[in-house]
């Protein structure tokens, strides 16, 4: 015994489809045709939503939001892996994974209009608001996939994102001690995007894979290309799985990257090389995707051009319809304290209003 | 109907909520097998089992994050913080989410949770167990806080609490967990969250409190009475946010005079708060200062000291006689 | 002397301390190659480079639980938050050890350290971004909490903080940042913490505030004295822990009426601290009851209702009339 | 690539004297004759002096308390380990290393009966005051080893000690991936004594080993036999020299056992068996050094019985000073807010001692 082996890990990588979108078809997960190209779909959604939304920013139509594009496979591939009996708890970058999951382009406008009200949409099912506490949401996800185990949802799991900072976060390591000790149908997705602002991955944490932190856990921890929708198809669908047969959570490290800014007011040029940005273009999920549709016979180039017609029209419908919103009510804050008035809060009301009033009314204070 | 201590009836709380509504659960560092630190959950693990009563790992930000998560999933989670001092590191999910996703999601989400804690000193106990600071959590819109001050109420509040649709901050002071005994009644009873209570009617003074510091100003509102033939009004506030301004305002709308005791530093407490609704509400009305009867602005001492520190009966009825006197 | 926004004049601070002691060290995150989200930290990275001025990972407790041992280890760490509703992630590391260690240690252990972040609203930012929460720090004793009103005072007041033997939270009204120039001397001065300054002298009310309700409060003052003929007196308070009552309360004693506005939710917000001072100590020179004007007890909201919520120069205005009005 | 090894880690043992104190003599650290009896001493010290503590307590002369009897090698060793130049972070069951680096037992009394007074003595130098705070202390050692690091102090490091339950706390974590990022000079001991109050380490989570959560951080990481004081000695001048040659921090695991309460407040017959407690009283530190002490001629029965008469009389004089200080100042609390004087702390403080006068001095309100 004196110096001896404890115990060995590994820790392991998965691409299905590679930058070039060559297929390895021993790894390819069982999608219809229909649903590759519902896939491709809503991530062309979120690229064109996205580069739109970039647009209003600067035209100063909408406020500061953080750009998603070059990474929709990740959050939009997992979002297809799942059913609406799954949770989705997302943080602030995973556009693709939202619209996938009935949310109206419009509402993600007025979110980033400063209205709460971006937050409701008729399909919201299990699928929670937007998160910016880097990392704390991981510890909702756990709780929710222990209710699901409690009731006895066993068709239930949840799929938890988050970036490569937030494994620095506490949140994040308590979020996946709990969800092993409880052995809780979570699958937590590390959107590894290189960056946190200006901080690369490699000033986040001195480990070489995120995928290892979950050996601390003795949890099952894969890292994946993320830039690669059917890997990340195949991984969560598995983790999924696993986590509904009572097999417990699963670390998924989605290496992808962040081609925009961080946020709308974000100036990366100041501590990445445009030489880095170049190189991860070549990476490109759509492209990648395109191409392995393309070789499978389901999208021409004429076929393209149309979706790409179809997608940009749902943009500018969906922006039209943002606009036109107006209904905006100036004392909503009050309404949502608590579930039950009190007559403190309802005079303060009063105070609000009629204080409003006197400026004349709420386009006068109009944020 | 049995006379219990106030250990016993948050207990007994707990057995009937649990038992009354499946998603009840109740979470925390050594809530189950050893029935926590206080025995508040004694008995639970046997009767309810391991599913909905958690031994957690020694995380307080996850047993509250998760809590939320519970409640979003549908589940009623009752988690215990094992003292006042640890309690602080729940603020960051409590602010951020438990206090705000009604608000996120525009009444979409609720997060019906109630987080429970000893607080207070008075039981030498070490450094980070004796802590008051209420206002950390009563200045939080989208929190409840609520203090009981007996065995009856403690039961009553806490009934109300889990059934409360929002998320609610549970302070129990511990000096009170086994200071005495009182009936509580077996059936159910709960007591609205937001109202305070006159527990002893008066016209010369209101003495307004909560929690353990209640029963020294009662002492001392009595002592002082006797002694001078006055009769002290006294309000316990029971809830501290929603604060009820308005029996303290109608007491001292009557009274002219007005005595606030709390445990907590001074500054910032929240007798500044009940002052100030006075100060709104019937500055006209009083005829002297509101006497602050308070913590100081120290860092809390260890327990060699506390009883220096914490505000007693006789610290109080000088403040009832220099109010009392003030022309 | 030169023309300086809040921004640069905090930036020159930084400069100028870590120039003059070489125990001071910036971290937090993004604040050195991107240097700051705000820029305030421009310059440093490229003057003292990557020892002295670090990028850390992505934790705000663990930003100033290491900022402690830092101090503790013979260094004059200022730490960045990098926006108000992250920082409360570091309140356990602050009540459990910043503003202890001094009394746990009987005065041999100290914790000279800054931590400084920009709060408030007004920037159109996403939620968590734009809360006014000074009572959290404030009423936690050891803590010096500090709110500089525009860039002369700032900078002058993190020279203070950064010199100053314990921990400081130095809250940065974001508001301001690039709202107006000042001229900021080169040569390094400091204002005294823990002590108000009278802004604008008057005979017949006192307006209490800080930070980014400064301006406006000012801009009503002289409104309302314009068209009144009054003198509304108006005092900075630049520290809220300790506070400085004596200059408010020695004010009001001789106004006898005063308003106090905050941007935070009202109750238990920090004008009820300065209304239990004036309560405890003037309240015979009062001839009015204190107005509030302040935030509401709601979740803050997102930025497209910020403008109807926070105060502004018309509400405070109309506090001012009625306050003056009042018999 | 598609499903490919990205990395493999290891966990190993360390063990130098087994249970019946027998060496592995390659693996037997460098300590003079001199050093051993003093190791030993000090771990007999730290072994009476606490079941003196909990005799105290009952009596009601000082209060609560969390004895450490059964963990004396783990945290005295290291201290042995350490210079002065070096800082001591512990958390509140290291008695042995206190003693150890200097602190005089009536301190420790004086703290453990409610006097901040207790935390200062005159040797106290690098070493910091009882931390209960579970994990926090860990971010601090973390910043000391930056400062150590920054001033250039070459010859110093920080051993921070912490419990299996500090594990879960976020801080743990966060203090963790400072510290490998900084590679700051930091060596992390978790004295895993199989419980947290109540819940035993493998509620506590679901790692096979502490040691592997090193793995996380890409930082060595190794488990050691707790009750093995030249194995603990041994672990930490390793990883003290590796620390100070720039090679960051380590984080060692050292598996011993609470023999008694958690603390005196505690009723461990709750959740623990008392044969499970026989079992770890085989595996007394003490016993297993004694014996390795005989066995190299260094401590007969009689040096032994001298040896601890002499440590009961040091413990009762200890006592005996602990006893006759009565010079606590009441209003001390106001010296040590802050460094500076200011005008409405010292209104309070008239305000206090006005009151205390009133109820008839300090001792009408000791505690
Ligand atoms: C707790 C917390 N601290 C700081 C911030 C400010 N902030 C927003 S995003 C971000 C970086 C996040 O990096 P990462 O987790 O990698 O996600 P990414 O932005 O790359 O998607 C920071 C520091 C925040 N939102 N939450
Ligand atoms: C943050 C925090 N939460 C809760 C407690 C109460 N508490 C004191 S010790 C303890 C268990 C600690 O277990 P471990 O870390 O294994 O140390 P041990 O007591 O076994 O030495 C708990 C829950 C605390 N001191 N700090
Ligand atoms: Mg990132
Ligand atoms: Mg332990």
């Amino acid at each position: 015994m004196p110096l001896s082996d404890l115990a060995s890990f590994q820790v392991q990588r998965l691409q299905v489809l590679d930058q070039d979108g060559k297929l390895d078809q021993s790894l390819e997960p069982d999608l219809t045709r229909a649903q590759k190209l519902a896939l491709y779909r809503a991530m062309l959604l979120a690229r064109e939503g996205d580069q739109k939304a970039i647009k209003l920013q600067r035209q100063g139509r909408i406020g500061t939001f953080g750009p998603s594009t070059g990474q929709e496979a990740a959050s939009t591939a997992p979002a297809f892996a799942m059913t609406e009996r799954d949770w989705f708890v997302g943080a602030f970058r995973e556009l693709g994974g939202w619209l996938a999951r009935g949310m109206p382009l419009e509402n993600f406008l007025w979110f980033h209009n400063g209205w709460e009200e971006g937050s409701v949409f008729p399909s919201l099912g299990r699928t929670l608001p937007v998160n910016i506490i880097v990392g704390s949401q991981t510890l909702h996800a756990v709780g929710l996939a222990y209710a699901m185990k409690l009731r006895g949802e066993q068709d239930s799991a949840v799929v938890a994102f988050f970036g490569d900072g937030a494994t620095s976060q506490g949140d994040f390591h308590e979020a996946l001690n709990f969800a092993s000790v409880w052995q809780a149908p979570v699958v937590f997705i590390c959107q590894n995007n290189q960056w946190a602002i200006s901080l690369p991955v490699g000033k986040q944490t001195h480990s070489r894979t995120l995928a290892q932190k979950a050996i601390a856990y003795d949890m099952p921890g894969i890292q994946v290309d993320g830039n690669d929708a059917l890997a990340m198809f195949r991984a969560t669908q598995e983790a999924l799985a696993r986590a509904k047969a009572g097999g417990g959570p699963t670390l998924i490290e989605a290496v992808t990257y962040r081609l925009m800014m961080h946020t709308t007011s974000d100036d990366p040029t100041k501590y990445r090389t445009e030489a880095e940005v170049q190189e991860w273009w070549q990476r490109d999920p759509l492209k990648r995707f395109r191409l392995y549709l393309g070789a499978q016979g389901l999208l021409d180039e004429a076929g393209h051009a149309a979706l790409e017609a179809e997608v940009k029209a749902e943009v500018e419908a969906a922006v039209a319809r943002f606009e036109a919103r107006r209904d905006f009510k100036p004392d909503a804050p009050f309404d949502h304290v608590f579930g039950t008035p009190h007559p403190e809060l309802e005079g303060q009301r009063k105070t609000f209003l009629r204080e409003l009033a006197q400026a004349g009314g709420p386009e006068a204070r109009h944020g | 109907m049995a006379k219990l201590n106030m250990v016993q009836a948050i207990n007994l709380a707990l057995h009937q909520e649990m038992e009354r509504d499946g998603t009840v659960v109740v979470l925390g560092e050594d809530v189950g097998l050893d029935e926590g630190v206080f025995r508040v959950t004694a008995g639970l693990l046997t009767r309810f089992g391991e599913a909905r009563v958690i031994d957690t790992p020694l995380a307080e930000a996850a047993i509250v994050g998760t809590s939320i998560g519970m409640a979003l999933g549908g589940l009623r989670p009752v988690a215990e913080m094992q003292f006042d001092g640890f309690s602080y590191l729940s603020i960051p999910q409590l602010e951020g989410h438990a206090s705000r996703l009604r608000a996120r999601s525009q009444g979409q989400r609720t997060v019906p949770m109630v987080l429970r804690f000893p607080y207070g000193g008075g039981v030498r106990a070490l450094e980070h167990h004796s802590e008051a600071r209420e206002v950390l959590y009563a200045h939080v819109p989208g929190l409840k806080v609520v203090i009981p001050s007996g065995p009856r109420n403690a039961r009553a509040l806490l009934v109300s609490a889990i059934r409360d649709p929002d998320p609610v901050v549970f302070m129990e002071p511990k000096a009170l967990y086994r200071a005495f005994k009182e009936e509580v009644p077996e059936q159910a009873e709960a007591l609205p969250l937001g109202q305070a209570q006159v527990v002893k009617e008066g016209r010369d003074l209101t003495l307004v409190t909560w929690g353990a510091m209640l029963h020294r100003s009662l002492q001392a509102a009595e002592e002082v009475d006797r002694r001078r033939g006055t009769r002290t009004e006294v309000v316990d506030l029971l809830s501290l946010a929603p604060l009820d301004g308005e029996t303290v305002v109608n007491s001292v709308s009557r009274t002219g005079r007005a005595v606030v005791v709390q445990e907590s530093p001074q500054s910032y407490g929240p007798a500044a708060e009940i002052i100030a609704r006075l100060n709104d509400r019937a500055l006209d009305r009083l005829e002297a200062p509101v006497a602050r009867v308070s913590g100081f602005d120290v860092v809390t001492p260890y327990f060699g000291r506390e009883k220096a520190y914490i505000p007693d009966a006789a610290r109080v009825a000088r403040a009832l006689e220099h109010t009392l006197d003030y022309r």
